[in-house]
């Protein structure tokens, strides 16, 4: 027996000896992808890692990469947990990563200091540190297309629009870690400006699935409008459990992690007209998402369930995955060299233009707002749109709404300066 | 300070005079997740009886049977062939863990057996992840024809909903409490079980098969969690943050005792309307949210000063 | 009975000085079970004090509540002249009471030469900072502490197994290494619960040498209880009969042995 | 052959009473130095790139032994359980920020070592209870204690310097003229400050359980009610072992977030860490020093191996971290019904079969 453990401990320990790291050819484009499809969000995870790599695969087997350098695009597994992510990302950095798109607030906050000293940039698409959106404080890190407190100040504009802001109850439902609390400082910041009030609603992380509490505090409360910040199996649930306290459906809205096919198959007929906020298109109406069917899907090169492409997640992982495309693009351009570096990457990512031209170019008319680069602005300040839930699908509800960038601009700029204050040798830039 | 003592004595109760309605409604949240979480910790009271084990893996059973129940279904099985089979599973289960695990783990301190029920909790988060997917799912309510919808009652203007799906819940844990009962007190099977928990040695000696009890429990145990699966699945959703909230039943064990039936019952009401109304009236003095620890320092007081539990018997300890 | 106010001389020749233990009017209960009724008795400095009685007869509830694991609900207990309040059985430990187990309680994850230094716990007073560092006068300790120890292991003739974890330790051996571990305690008054219990006629000779050797050379008091009669009226001083939780007679071996309550109760058998 | 102790005699108890009294165990642990400080710092790990090897590694097999260390006092010298450990770590690091924040000037490894007190002082409030429960019911306190510290790890700003992202985020911070702390910080610098921290708490740990408080832990642990007659006190017995094993989990959760993730929310401190905190002291081996070393690098580099035989067979890196969970757990329930006493003794066993051979008989 004992013999069978030390032949077997033996092996193992060869097999360690032997964890090369792969080195790849000066010709590619390494792109690793920090997904997770286990733990708690395995949910979301999922489709959004989808999304992302069938983009790339498709570019892979339609124009033999970009620029004529083929992508590497390889997973590794993070559960959602930020040791395996610091893990992740030391063993990928070294084969040459370009961009990392950590998929998690945690990993994010955890690269942010890193990418500066690594050169390799983060974009955190939409979530992580709603400050980095300040360029000249985070020349490494992007939060492209827009933040959190850009979002709920569009989500906001949106209650304003239909039937005013001024003296209404907001209730606010969010999970409560550090991604849910984020908006917290705008929300207490904007009621008194603006005249309303807020409520708050915490859902612990252990609890998601077990939120009656909270819901009869809505009742007791009765806020005229719900905005939720949720994630995973804790946005089916809220659904839920307003619809059994019979909250009306079209006062309820989600952010853009509160508002996919994953949270609402699950709820169906009882979660119709739930509106949520999202920047990205629905649906396979679009040139790219066709050939990512034909070239990727169709040939079986995938995990995706067939069934599955073109929903929220799936269609936000992609969009993540044509901003990177694009700025390798601009950064070959700019650079001249075919192979880039993650510097090279860093500029692209300052000087993409996907605006709506570029964006038909690339089969993907109306697929999102006007984004573009910018050395300032690594926000991108972009615009949500509201969509709904009819029942069984989502349609979108309203054009993009712009944020409120006056105000959230001075808050953001306040966060990167408290942000850098205690780190002394933090690289700024100056932008012009 | 006098504002504080109101809030804390005075305004939760006159809220709950002045909306009786809604603390009538609190009050039945609070009964039907206390339902769960006794149908949970009833899951580990047959197998601690019967083994002295403490199984933490109670928790995962309750997400496994559920996905098995689902995954099945999503893969075209009809929803009571799918249930029947999800039995098989977890008797599959009970067999395997007997033969693997507690067979050869006989006579070993009961906190290494402890640790092993870890280890199995891994195992079945693995393979059900492995199997199943990471995604939430949802629960085949309809298809298991359970109802679905609500009712309204307006005790006089006020308004109280219950979810069909509530009641359900209640009368089949109820009608499941009452089958284990006649199980343990009408057949050769359950005389033999209670005879085990009394006294292992005894048993033995009068030609019970410890091994056969064993499985017999596990079983047991699967079937509660499959029910409880269901139960909150329905409510919620299938999906692996279940497991967490299945914990909830330790602390109702706390206050039940470990081996009392009754116990975990009342135990489970206890923790259920005690945390809602709990985390309803006096939870904005903590900021809300305080369900998480709420019911685990309810526990922990308890110890304190009755650490055999409402129901446990009193441990005399012997040299 | 002789008259003992002042002590007494043995039949062996040794001198019993004055009481060390007195236990008056003791009654313990479980719930509405009766374990000892109204027990009174003494324990004499130096002496080998046997408790004998049937299965049940409160013996090991006796030692239990002599060294304070159970709070009898009636009488006193007296030590040093002094009535004892009641106290955790730890601190009843430190005033020089050890004993050793009728179902052995050694620790079984340590090996023989670590059980015997448990003994030493209470006499090794270099606070927790010496401890960590483990260097001078902790070290310097710990090494005095060991050599009794090891004296003691001598004594008692289980050099060989210093080193061996007593869990694997054959049962006799087991018995021996719990009377070191007491030993080293360096108690005044020794509890030892039937510590011939499952041994063969030649661990019993042993055994027996070496509670006298005890007795004779470290002058210990020892309360015993054992079930073997032939032992118990070579080694003890004087014997309580226990019956039923009440006492049947107090005395030297002899006198209990004419005693006819006892010979009724217990010995009858025999005879 | 290479490895006996015959012919090795102590002359006194006090070399009989040293960590390793066998002469091959001291050039072992000599060698194992020698590679620790002479060889990693400037080759990293054979075959492996250099950053992943210290970063990805050593830094957290190392950071993740100090808990394990201390984990084991608890549950494998002092035979009570706990599922807090993980609650325990972030106490450390909670504190280590707040106190960086508060001492800005003061080197950061007294602060790092400061900060293992507070961690020790909640660690023996939350082990109070252990007085009159046992067992099981420990481990509902253990994890009343896990619930509630997350809870105030989110809900009390102040722990955080009421950061809107709720994270702490790690300053840059130095020691004897060297940038310890930080994105800044090399690795090769972060790994020896760990190093050398663990070391220090090794001999300290091993000093412990060889003397009179390791000997009272581990006789609560074999038989407390005997322990209890022979004078032990079962309370401050009891608390000291939760205090010094959270003070090891203290410091190890500072270093965790200041020596290696750099910024953390309370994610990084949830139950599930305190399990697999838990599995390295039963895989390494209950009750061994040694073995936790052992532990927390099996369990921290195993699912890194199978990602890379993943690799090789192109598997996907979901099916393969399913399959560490399930082999862990697996290893897990074996470990427990072959050897309790974990890798360690497996270890151990291969000692002796090296100083018989290679003549076996």
């Amino acid at each position: 027996m004992y013999k069978k453990i030390i032949t077997g401990a033996v092996a193992t320990a060869v097999a360690v000896a032997t964890f090369v790291s792969t080195a790849h050819a000066e010709d590619t484009l390494y792109i690793p992808a920090l997904s997770y499809r286990t733990g708690a969000f395995a949910g979301g995870g999922t489709p959004f890692a989808n999304g992302f790599m069938d983009y790339l695969a498709m570019l892979n087997a339609r124009d033999g990469g970009i620029g004529g350098v083929k992508i590497v695009n390889e997973e590794c597994e993070t559960a959602y947990n930020a040791q395996k992510g610091v893990e992740c990302y030391e063993a990928t950095k070294g084969n040459g990563a370009l961009v990392y798109n950590p998929l998690s607030t945690g990993i994010t906050l955890q690269l942010i200091p890193k990418a500066p000293v690594d050169e390799i940039p983060v974009l955190s698409m939409g979530y992580g540190l709603s400050a980095a959106g300040i360029g000249e404080k985070f020349p490494w890190t992007f939060t492209y297309p827009t933040s959190y407190w850009s979002q709920m100040s569009s989500i906001l504009k949106y209650i304003d629009s239909n039937g005013g802001l001024k003296g209404q109850k907001i209730g606010f439902i969010y999970l409560d870690v550090g991604y849910g609390r984020e908006p917290i400082p705008l929300l207490e910041k904007l009621a008194p400006q603006l005249g309303f009030e807020v409520a708050m609603f915490p859902v612990a992380g252990k609890e998601m699935q077990a939120q009656s509490a909270q819901w009869l505090n809505v009742r007791k409360e009765r806020p005229d409008w719900m905005i939720m910040w949720g994630w995973g199996s804790m946005n089916p649930t809220a659904i839920k459990e307003a619809a059994k306290i019979r909250y009306p459906m079209d006062r309820f809205i989600g952010n853009w992690w509160s508002s996919a096919h994953a949270d609402l198959v699950p709820v169906g007929e009882a979660g119709k007209g739930y509106v949520g906020a999202n920047f990205s298109g629905i649906g396979t109406d679009f040139q790219a998402l066709q050939d990512v069917i034909k070239y990727v899907i169709e040939p079986g090169n995938t995990r995706t369930d067939p069934s599955k492409v073109g929903d929220v997640l799936y269609n936000r992982g992609l969009y993540n995955a044509v901003i990177v495309a694009e700025a390798v693009e601009t950064a070959q351009k700019m650079t001249g060299k075919s192979a880039i570096s993650g510097a090279d990457m860093r500029l692209g990512l300052e000087n993409f233009n996907l605006d709506a031209t570029r964006l038909a170019e690339l089969g993907l008319a109306g697929f999102a707002g006007d984004l573009k680069g910018d050395c300032v602005d690594h926000e991108g300040g972009g615009p949500v749109f509201m969509q709904q839930w009819d029942g069984e699908n989502w349609v979108k509800i309203t054009d993009p709404i712009a944020p409120m960038s006056d105000v959230v601009r001075p808050l953001l700029e306040a966060a990167a300066d408290a942000y850098v204050a205690d780190k002394p040798e933090w690289k700024t830039q100056t932008c012009n | 300070m006098g504002s504080f003592i109101y809030s804390v004595l005075g305004d939760p109760f006159v809220q709950m005079l002045q909306m009786p309605d809604f603390l009538m409604q609190v009050v039945w949240e609070g009964f039907v997740s206390g339902i769960l979480y006794a149908l949970i910790a009833l899951g580990f009271v047959l197998i601690f009886k019967a083994s002295g084990i403490f199984n933490f893996a109670q928790g995962i059973m309750v997400v496994f049977s559920g996905l098995t129940l689902v995954g099945l279904h999503e893969l075209g099985v009809p929803a009571f062939l799918a249930l029947f089979i999800t039995l098989g599973v977890m008797y599959v289960l009970a067999f395997s863990v007997e033969r693997l695990v507690l067979r050869n783990l006989v006579n070993q301190p009961d906190i290494i057996l402890f640790m092993a029920t870890i280890g199995l909790t891994n195992i079945l988060i693995g393979l059900g992840q492995w199997i199943f997917g990471g995604e939430t799912k949802s629960m085949i309510t309809e298809q298991l024809w359970l109802p679905t919808g609500s009712s309204v009652w307006e005790p006089g203007g006020g308004l109280v909903i219950f979810q069909h799906i509530d009641i359900a819940a209640a009368v089949i844990a109820a009608l499941l409490i009452i089958c284990l009962a006649l199980f343990f007190s009408k057949t050769k099977v359950g005389r033999a079980l209670r005879a085990v928990a009394d006294d292992h040695q005894a048993s033995l000696s009068v030609g019970i098969s410890l091994n056969h009890i064993w499985v017999i429990t596990w079983f047991a145990a699967g079937i509660v969690a499959l029910v409880a699966g269901i139960m909150w699945g329905a409510r919620s959703d299938v999906s692996f943050s279940l497991q967490i909230i299945a914990l909830k039943a330790l602390p109702v064990l706390v206050l039940g005792g470990f081996t009392s039936v009754p116990g975990a019952i009342v135990g489970g009401l206890i923790i259920g309307i005690g945390e809602k109304l709990f985390e309803i009236y006096w939870g904005p003095l903590f900021g809300s949210g305080i369900e998480g620890w709420f019911a685990y320092v309810i526990a922990l007081i308890f110890l304190l000063f009755r650490p055999q539990g409402l129901f446990g018997e009193k441990i005399i300890e012997r040299v | 009975m002789k008259d003992i106010a002042q002590g007494y001389m043995t039949e062996d020749g040794r001198q019993i000085g004055a009481v060390l233990m007195e236990l008056k009017n003791i009654t313990l209960k479980f719930g509405g079970v009766q374990a000892i009724t109204n027990a009174s008795f003494d324990i004499r400095e130096g002496e080998i004090r046997a408790i004998i009685g049937p299965n049940g007869a409160g013996k090991s509830s006796m030692l239990n509540v002599i060294n304070g694991f159970y709070h009898p609900q009636e009488g006193e207990v007296w030590f040093h002249g002094k009535k004892r309040p009641s106290m955790p059985p730890s601190e009843i430990a430190r005033q020089g009471i050890a004993r050793t187990f009728q179902n052995i309680a050694l620790f079984h994850g340590m090996t023989t030469v670590e059980n015997v230094m448990t003994g030493r716990q209470l006499m090794m007073k270099k606070n927790f900072f010496w401890q960590l560092l483990r260097v001078g006068p902790a070290l310097e300790e710990e090494t005095v502490h060991r050599r009794k120890c090891e004296e003691i292991i001598d004594f008692l003739e289980i050099q060989a197994i210093r080193k061996t974890p007593v869990g694997s330790l054959p049962y006799g051996l087991q018995k021996r290494v719990e009377l070191a571990r007491a030993l080293a305690m360096e108690p005044k008054l020794l509890l030892l619960d039937e510590p011939m219990a499952g041994m063969n006629v030649e661990e019993k000779e042993d055994m027996s040498r070496f509670i006298l050797d005890v007795n004779d050379q470290y002058g210990t008091t020892i309360a015993l209880i054992e079930h073997d009669m032939s032992v118990v009226m070579d080694l003890a001083d004087r014997v309580v009969v226990l019956d039923y939780g009440k006492m049947l007679a107090d005395g030297t071996p002899d006198e209990v042995q004419k005693n006819q309550a006892v010979i009724d109760a217990y010995l009858g058998v025999e005879n | 052959m290479f490895y006996r102790e015959s012919g090795q005699f102590k002359s006194s108890y006090k070399e009989d009473m040293q960590a390793f009294p066998i002469r091959e165990d001291k050039i072992g642990i000599a060698v194992w130095l020698l590679l620790a400080y002479l060889y990693v710092p400037f080759f990293g790990l054979p075959g492996l790139e250099y950053g992943f090897a210290l970063n990805a590694i050593m830094i957290p097999v190392l950071i993740f032994t100090i808990t394990t260390i201390g984990l084991n006092i608890l549950v494998g010298y002092t035979g009570q359980i706990s599922l807090g450990t993980a609650a325990f770590m972030g106490v450390g690091a909670y504190s280590c920020y707040k106190l960086t924040s508060y001492f800005p000037d003061v080197n950061i490894i007294i602060l790092i070592f400061s900060s293992g007190f507070f961690a020790a002082a909640v660690g023996a409030l939350f082990g109070l209870p252990s007085l009159r429960i046992k067992g099981f019911y420990l481990v509902v306190a253990t994890l009343a204690a896990q619930f509630f510290l997350e809870w105030c790890f989110i809900r009390i700003g102040w722990l955080y310097n009421f950061n809107p992202s709720g994270a702490i985020e790690v300053p840059q911070r130095e020691a004897f003229g060297f940038i310890v702390t930080g994105a800044a910080a090399e690795p090769v610098t972060r790994y020896l400050v760990v190093l050398t921290i663990l070391i220090f708490l090794t001999i300290i740990a091993g000093n412990l359980v060889r003397g009179r408080i390791g000997r009272s832990w581990m006789m609560i642990r074999d038989m407390d009610i005997a322990a209890e007659l022979i004078g032990v006190r079962p309370l401050t017995t009891k608390l000291s072992a939760f205090a010094v094993s959270s003070y090891y989990c203290g410091v190890s959760g500072a270093l965790m977030v200041f020596m290696w993730l750099g910024a953390a929310e309370v994610e990084s401190f949830d139950v599930n860490h305190s399990f697999l905190y838990l599995f390295m002291v039963i895989l390494g081996g209950l009750g061994s020093i040694t073995g936790s070393y052992m532990g927390a690098a099996f369990i921290w580099t195993f699912p890194l191996v199978l990602k890379e035989i993943g690799k090789v067979f192109e598997i996907n890196p979901t099916v393969m971290e399913n399959v560490s969970l399930v082999a862990i757990g697996v290893m897990i329930v074996f470990i427990l019904i072959k050897e309790p006493h974990g890798l360690a003794r497996l270890w151990q066993l291969g000692k002796q079969k090296l100083r018989i051979w290679p003549f076996p008989h």
